[in-house]
């Protein structure tokens, strides 16, 4: 017998998949309509996902097998901690930046907003049906989905987003092809395609030179398409000249979602005995500290504020992956296993999903790029300049922000991994953070407008950012505060140590 | 034994000036409200954290955990007799500073008011959440919120110049925070703890000695807010803030909770014993001895009058990292009420130079001749602060300083007594010249004249009263009697407001007599 | 480009002309034979829309558009993939949610296991071909659709 | 340009090596016993323990021992391969699809005194029972739109995505 | 000899593969043309495909359509599942391809140039906002 909740995981996919078709015929006959319906779905799917968590952590893992195929035979859904965690920061931060696109998109694309709504819809689809699914290449096929409509999200806005977006289709089709390829491999070693399946038929050829090389590749294929720092020469243009909400989602979720995806690979299909036979996690730590410390400095020689905010994404991805090159080595509650990489893939997409939110404010009240021209904005847009300031500081890893937890978490399991090289990584990129985002604050807040004094503040008038749009920044803002606490408090931390149970990174007791 | 207390007034002491902050930022458009709201605020907190102290001075401690953070490090407070000091200190400063900030702020129509009493609530928040936090990590969360709040305050005017400070000031005190968390961190994965605990936390065992000297560093770089030298440079450059701030942030707040920081790693977190196995006592010594004498020298080098202030706080602080690296009862007891003494003598000098800048626009001391005359009550003030940082009796800097000698003197090196009075000698050569200036020399009149016109009318044959011609005067000139009183009957009776005795338990903590 | 300007070919409009309706039915074999055979809902819906492409290579591309006009190529690409998404629900529904997703055996088109089976799998073919068709075609127009000049796209660009 | 050039030539010899590093395990072209197609090998186990006692219904311990601490279901039936000497199939039973209690899923070959333990390919059951489970002959279809047709819902949604994608780049005064 | 029968000539698939991934790579990177560009990821693409077909390959295999007598009579059938995944695959790389074209013709008419080279160089000065 099966719980009506197991149908969420499938239905979640399956409903945004009709709400994309019914927003396409509903937009033809009248284009208003198209934001309420992708709104609606949304807030269904978020509340779904809500169900989908209550029940992995009350009841337990969901196996759902669709067409009533017993894997390995059909395709497998395979909802545990991890993926419901997943999916919900995805379907919330979606949820949010829905909100946010009604005003936005018909100030930038007044002509296609029933498409825009139509191909946003299709990527949420692909992001939850990554999410969710238990089968390597029905993992394939919706990272596709996800990337297809991300490269056009992208380019909608023309000009050089085009250009942005063709080198990203080029080079996530390389690393998509990768992906496949390694599958290719896994498949002509044990002939399977189903996760837990692989996972218990690899063990015996994990000397197997074919399985090593489709590992590698399935992991440089997720390092694409997540801007792991030597290949992340896509992001930087993609992230500028998106519109707001999709850069947003780019920084937030996108990458977010590939990085999960890798974890499920690293973790679910090779177990962890796979991966401490390899040095492979020693050698991401190494390339996830490069990242760090290159992306951060990039950031500070741009003059674009959303240019420099996606260099901090390529900081960031180093964050999160340095966590979870960590996390085999560590076995110390509360930081251990992969808690600091799944925590700071929701802080990261709180503080980015905000800072992107409030930059396409910015742009949207006064097509303000460059940081130099954002003198006095503090005083025209102060409620968006204030959630602006709350998640830079929580970047930069001011407490009690959730930017300080993570790093602190990331710090203390580097400690415990006996690699302190990486403890001095992470404190020289908060400063660097501070370097320049302090830059933008400065300017904000303290730099004379041109020829007005401060005293005569009455020079710049309010000029605010519509509730539409201020709703969201200011929910995200918040949450970056408040979730810190929480961390601190370790209320949401059940569902982690679930997770690390799950993969054994946790001490037996 | 000690017993534990469990009580929230902790938190009720840190609400008042977070409540106080919002609702300073809600009303305003109404001035009088907002600075009612800090007035209120201030005393409140004042009374909370006064009625901590019976039961500290009766041995016990204060206790209140919120949650937990990491196995064995809650995020909550712990009051004992130090921390209370400091905390009185603060506190009590803060309704004296507010109430002078009106009259200050007002008479210079200074922009931007609500930001400023806003964020300065919220440094007193971060302030007083050192003073009571029970552990490193919760330290550092107030510490760094203190940091960020009083950025606001030193760029306040926004010129260049200002924005300058501000930057310096946080490029210096942000990067030692970060060294502060990597000195937690290794300080937890040593000794699986961060509460301050008065035997100490680490111990020999806990890892190699070279090991436990790096972190001791670790720990006095990322309290770079007591500017020593050569981390000092923040602090002259921050004088650019308007004068209360200078006042309470630059003489009490901010760098009194560096030194607030030293205090606890060398009592707290080593313990006495360790540090004297660890031979840091002597390395601390010098480092101090060397920033009193240096930062004086500079002293002597400043026209500025809050410039050469600064180098004296400079040279004061590490008087009080001097007392307790001496890691003798007396040099601890010395340097402990040496915090709330010079506090108070600071401050009431501060007050004076914001309260001549105010009054007769002058803000270098080669043009002060004859202003004592002019402005008398204040000029006193003046001069008794700057007696009692001498060290001249009957004023309060007597007190701190004797103990210190014969903490000197009990730690067994007659050089450190040597090097003291050296240091208090140098103390009189910069504040002498300023009080001969300000008493004795004749002030032009002329310059007088077309300076002052604008703000006072001159009687026939008389120099101008600057004091009388501005009925806001008086909120400057109120705080500045009381400070300057308190310098004094610290003196008399030094155990006015529990200082005496809070000390003196925390000695009885630290060296278990 | 002006229709008028291009020549015409007598030859190639009658051949195709006449091609058209073959490779249609073709097409439309593909697809309901998928099952039984060599064929499918993508061939067939490829095939079916290669007509399109021919005619409009044949004659112009207006007149293509014309022949299947927006609205209806719109509602089509929607159609197929309503047609799959749905036929999957209702093996949810019939069974008020005791089996999962898109298991065709336990809708009762007849009373037949197997047999539901392999007529959910038709229904699945042909919404896969509908929609297939309907797209390749729409892409194929939107490529080949000629642009004005830049004069009044730049404004639309830089809204 | 020509430094781009040079680069490529770079990676592509980088990748080359990799790959004739591979080709070591590369499964031979057409080979009729390989894992995708026929079965995958789990383990051996010594032949005395189980070779006896292997028969109709009766299964050694060890060998379910070994197939559960590997995660894998327990073998419910074993039957002998007609013809073929020292060769059996391993059944396993469940629940679900309700029309196929019983699965032959295990493949124990004797080699020496060694007991060789394999798992069939699913690719098998598809050929075996596809016609008779779902009434379409062709395996390719009933591949892609049954056992595995929620790949394909992705695969129609990917084309869909593409026809919206390009009306939202090329198409010009449409409703949409 | 054997020893090359049997390692080298006996995975032909695998070499072909191997030749056709990399000059769709090297079509990618090198090439300066961006539909040169879309034609070498084609190349790459297919070149995966045609090694997950060739996984599928059994020697002496019939095409996978079965029927009852062909059962009894024990016909070896060619692997169905790579066919399944490719055809995927394929419609997948269809629509990479598709967008791909449009992104290349819209900047054609941003830019009136379909070389990387000139568009990198015209969108300079549109580089910061």
């Amino acid at each position: 017998m099966i719980y009506f909740v197991e149908h969420f995981p499938v239905l979640v996919v399956v409903i945004s998949i009709l709400s994309a078709i019914t927003i396409l015929i509903a937009g033809w006959i009248h284009r208003k309509t198209a934001w309420f319906i992708s709104m609606a779905t949304l807030l269904g799917q978020f509340i779904a996902s809500l169900f989908i968590l209550r029940h992995v952590l009350t009841v337990g893992t969901i196996r759902y097998r669709l067409g009533g195929w017993v894997p390995p035979w059909g395709i497998e859904y395979v909802m545990d901690a991890l993926n419901a965690y997943i999916l919900v920061i995805l379907l919330f931060l979606a949820l949010v930046c829905v909100i946010y696109s009604k005003k936005n998109i018909e100030h930038e694309l007044p002509q296609k907003v029933v498409s825009f709504y139509t191909v946003y819809q299709l990527l949420i689809t692909g992001l939850c049906g990554i999410t969710v699914t238990g089968d390597i290449f029905n993992m394939y096929v919706f990272i596709e989905i996800t990337s297809l409509s991300a490269y056009t999200l992208i380019a909608s806005r023309g000009k050089i987003a085009l250009k942005a977006s063709f080198t990203y289709l080029v080079l996530g089709s390389i690393g998509a092809c990768f992906f496949l390829l390694g599958i290719g491999f896994l498949y002509a070693v044990t002939g399977s395609l189903n996760m837990h399946d692989l996972s218990i038929l690899l063990p015996p050829f994990y000397k197997n030179r074919v399985v090593m090389a489709g590992f590698a590749f399935i992991i440089v294929g997720l390092s694409i398409k997540m801007a792991l720092f030597p290949l992340h020469t896509w992001l930087p243009d993609a992230h500028a000249f998106a519109p707001a909400e999709i850069s947003a989602m780019l920084s937030g979720i996108i990458i977010e979602v590939s990085s999960y995806a890798f974890i499920r690979v690293a973790f679910s299909v090779f177990t962890v005995h796979f991966l401490k036979l390899l040095p492979i996690f020693d050698i991401l730590c190494w390339v996830a500290g490069v990242a760090i410390i290159a992306g951060s400095v990039l950031a500070i020689t741009q003059v674009n504020l959303k240019r420099m905010l996606a260099y901090s994404s390529v900081a960031n991805m180093g964050y999160i992956m340095l966590a979870v090159g960590l996390s085999t080595s560590v076995m110390e509650a509360p930081w251990n296993g992969l808690t600091p990489a799944l925590m700071h893939i929701l802080n990261h997409a709180l503080m980015k999903g905000c800072l992107f939110l409030a930059a396409g404010a910015f742009i949207y009240k006064a097509d303000l790029w460059l940081i130099k021209d954002f003198r006095g904005l503090g005083k025209r847009m102060p409620y968006t300049s204030a959630a602006f300031v709350l998640a830079a500081i929580s970047m930069i890893g001011v407490p009690p922000s959730v930017g300080f937890v993570s790093k602190l978490y990331i710090i203390l399991a580097a400690i415990e991994a006996k690699k302190i090289i990486f403890v001095a990584v992470l404190l020289l990129s908060s400063l660097l953070n501070l370097v320049y985002f302090w830059r933008v604050i400065e300017t904000m807040y303290m730099k004379r407008a041109e020829g007005g004094d401060p005293s005569h503040s009455t020079l710049i008038s309010k000029d605010e950012a519509p509730f539409w749009m201020l709703a969201p920044i200011l929910t995200l803002a918040s949450l970056c505060i408040v979730m810190g606490v929480l961390w601190l408090a370790k209320i949401p931390m059940p569902i982690l140590d679930q997770v690390n149970s799950l993969f054994g990174l946790s001490k037996m007791p | 034994m000690t017993e534990i207390v469990e009580s929230l007034k902790p938190i009720f002491a840190l609400s008042c000036p977070a409540s106080a902050s919002v609702l300073i930022l809600m009303s305003g458009r109404w001035p009088n409200l907002r600075e009612s709201w800090t007035l209120i605020g201030s005393v409140v907190q004042f009374l909370i954290i006064l009625s901590m102290a019976p039961v500290i001075l009766s041995g016990h401690k204060i206790e209140c955990y919120l949650f937990t953070i990491f196995p064995q490090v809650h995020f909550g407070f712990k009051v004992d007799a130090f921390g209370l000091l400091f905390a009185i200190t603060a506190s009590s400063l803060w309704i004296l500073v507010s109430i002078y900030s009106i009259g200050y702020m007002r008479s210079l129509h200074e922009h931007a008011q609500t930001r400023y009493y806003f964020c300065f609530a919220l440094a007193i928040l971060g302030a007083i959440g050192v003073a009571l936090s029970g552990n490193l990590v919760t330290m550092y969360i107030f510490y760094e919120i203190l940091t960020v709040s009083t950025y606001p305050l030193v760029a306040h005017e926004q010129s260049p110049e200002a924005l300058f400070a501000g930057r310096k000031y946080l490029a210096y005190l942000l990067t030692s925070g970060v060294f502060f968390l990597a000195a937690i961190v290794f300080t937890y994965s040593m000794a699986g703890t961060t509460d301050f605990n008065p035997t100490g936390i680490l111990s020999s065992a806990s890892s190699s000695r070279s090991g436990l000297i790096v972190l001791f560093i670790l720990f006095i770089l990322g309290f770079m807010k007591a500017a020593y030298i050569p981390c000092h440079s923040w602090l002259p450059t921050a004088m650019v803030a308007p004068t209360p701030v200078s006042a309470l942030l630059h003489a009490v707040a901010v760098v009194k909770a560096g030194v607030f920081g030293i205090v606890r790693t060398v009592g707290y977190i080593y313990g006495i014993d360790l540090m004297r196995e660890l031979g840091l006592g002597g390395m601390l010594v010098s480092f101090a001895a060397v920033t009193m004498i240096v930062a004086s020298l500079f002293a002597i080098a400043q026209d500025d009058l809050k410039k050469r202030l600064a180098y004296s706080t400079i040279s004061q602080l590490s008087y009080i990292i001097f007392g307790v690296a001496l890691l003798s009862p007396m040099g601890i007891t010395g340097a402990m009420i040496h915090i709330p003494f010079h506090g108070f003598m600071k401050i009431t000098l501060f007050l004076c130079a914001g309260a001549i800048l105010v009054a007769s626009g002058k803000k270098n001391i080669s043009e002060m001749a004859g202003i004592g005359r002019a402005m008398p009550i204040t000029m006193f003030a003046f001069m008794i602060g700057a007696l009692g940082m001498c060290g001249a009796p009957p004023i309060a800097g007597f007190i701190s300083k004797w103990y210190l000698g014969l903490g000197a003197i009990q730690s067994g090196h007659i050089v450190f007594l040597g090097l003291l009075l050296i240091a208090s000698l140098l103390d009189v050569v910069y504040f002498y010249p300023l009080i001969r200036t300000a008493f004795f020399e004749k002030m032009p009149e002329g310059e007088v004249l077309k300076e002052l016109e604008a703000k006072v009318d001159l009687y026939p044959g008389r120099l101008p009263i600057l004091e009388r011609e501005r009925p806001l005067y008086l909120f400057m000139l109120i705080p500045i009697a009381i400070t300057a009183a308190f310098s004094i009957l610290f003196c008399l009776f030094p155990n006015l407001l529990h200082i005496y005795d809070l000390a003196q338990v925390a000695i009885r903590n630290l060296f278990g007599g | 480009m002006k229709e008028s300007e291009k020549e015409r070919d007598v030859i190639i409009e009658t051949v195709s002309r006449v091609m058209v309706p073959f490779i249609q039915l073709f097409a439309l074999y593909v697809i309901i034979h998928g099952t039984g055979g060599p064929g499918g809902g993508f061939q067939g819906g490829v095939v079916f829309a290669s007509a399109f492409i021919l005619y409009v290579i044949a004659f112009d591309l207006s007149g293509g558009r014309g022949r299947f006009p927006e609205s209806a190529n719109t509602l089509l690409s929607s159609f197929g993939l309503y047609i799959y998404a749905g036929i999957g629900l209702l093996s949810i529904i019939f069974t008020s949610g005791a089996i999962q997703y898109l298991n065709y055996g336990f809708i009762p088109f007849t009373s037949h296991f197997e047999e539901n089976r392999a007529l959910g799998m038709d229904f699945v073919e042909m919404g896969i071909g509908i929609t297939v068709m309907a797209i390749i075609a729409s892409i194929f127009f939107d490529l080949a659709h000629k642009e004005e000049k830049d004069g009044e796209r730049g404004k639309e660009e830089s809204r | 340009m020509k430094n781009i050039k040079v680069t490529a030539l770079a990676l592509i010899t980088l990748l080359c090596a990799l790959f004739v590093y591979v080709a070591e395990d590369i499964p031979v072209f057409g080979d009729p016993n390989a894992a995708p197609i026929k079965y995958v090998e789990l383990f051996s186990i010594d032949a005395d323990q189980g070779d006896g006692r292997l028969d109709q219904n009766l299964i050694p311990q060890q060998l379910t021992k070994r197939l559960l601490e590997r995660g894998f279901p327990p073998p419910t039936r074993v039957e002998k391969i007609p013809g073929i000497q020292g060769e059996w199939n391993a059944f396993i039973t469940k629940e679900e699809p309700h029309y196929a209690k019983e699965e032959k899923y295990y493949f124990i070959k004797r080699e020496g005194n060694h007991l060789k333990v394999y798992r069939y390919a699913f690719v098998v059951r598809w050929i075996e029972k596809g016609l008779q489970e779902t009434a379409v002959p062709n395996m390719v279809t009933y591949g892609l739109a049954d056992y595995r047709g929620y790949d394909t819902l992705g695969e129609t949604t990917v084309i869909f995505t593409a026809g919206v994608s390009v009306i939202l780049l090329l198409r010009r005064r449409s409703r949409l | 000899m054997e020893w090359f029968v049997a390692k080298v000539f006996a995975k032909y698939n695998y070499w072909v593969f191997i030749i056709l991934m990399m000059i769709g790579l090297y079509g990618i990177i090198a090439k300066n043309n961006l539909i040169k560009k879309i034609i070498g990821l084609n190349i790459f693409q297919t070149a995966i495909f045609l090694y997950f077909i060739s996984l599928g390959a059994v020697k002496g295999g019939t095409a996978p359509i079965v029927s009852e007598e062909m059962i009894q009579k024990g016909y070896v059938y060619v692997n169905p599942l790579p066919h399944v995944l490719i055809l995927t695959a394929i419609v997948v790389s269809v629509a990479t391809t598709a967008v791909a074209l449009s992104l290349v013709i819209r900047m054609h008419h941003e830019y009136g140039s379909i070389e990387e080279s000139d568009i990198i160089e015209k969108s300079k000065d549109q580089g910061m906002t």
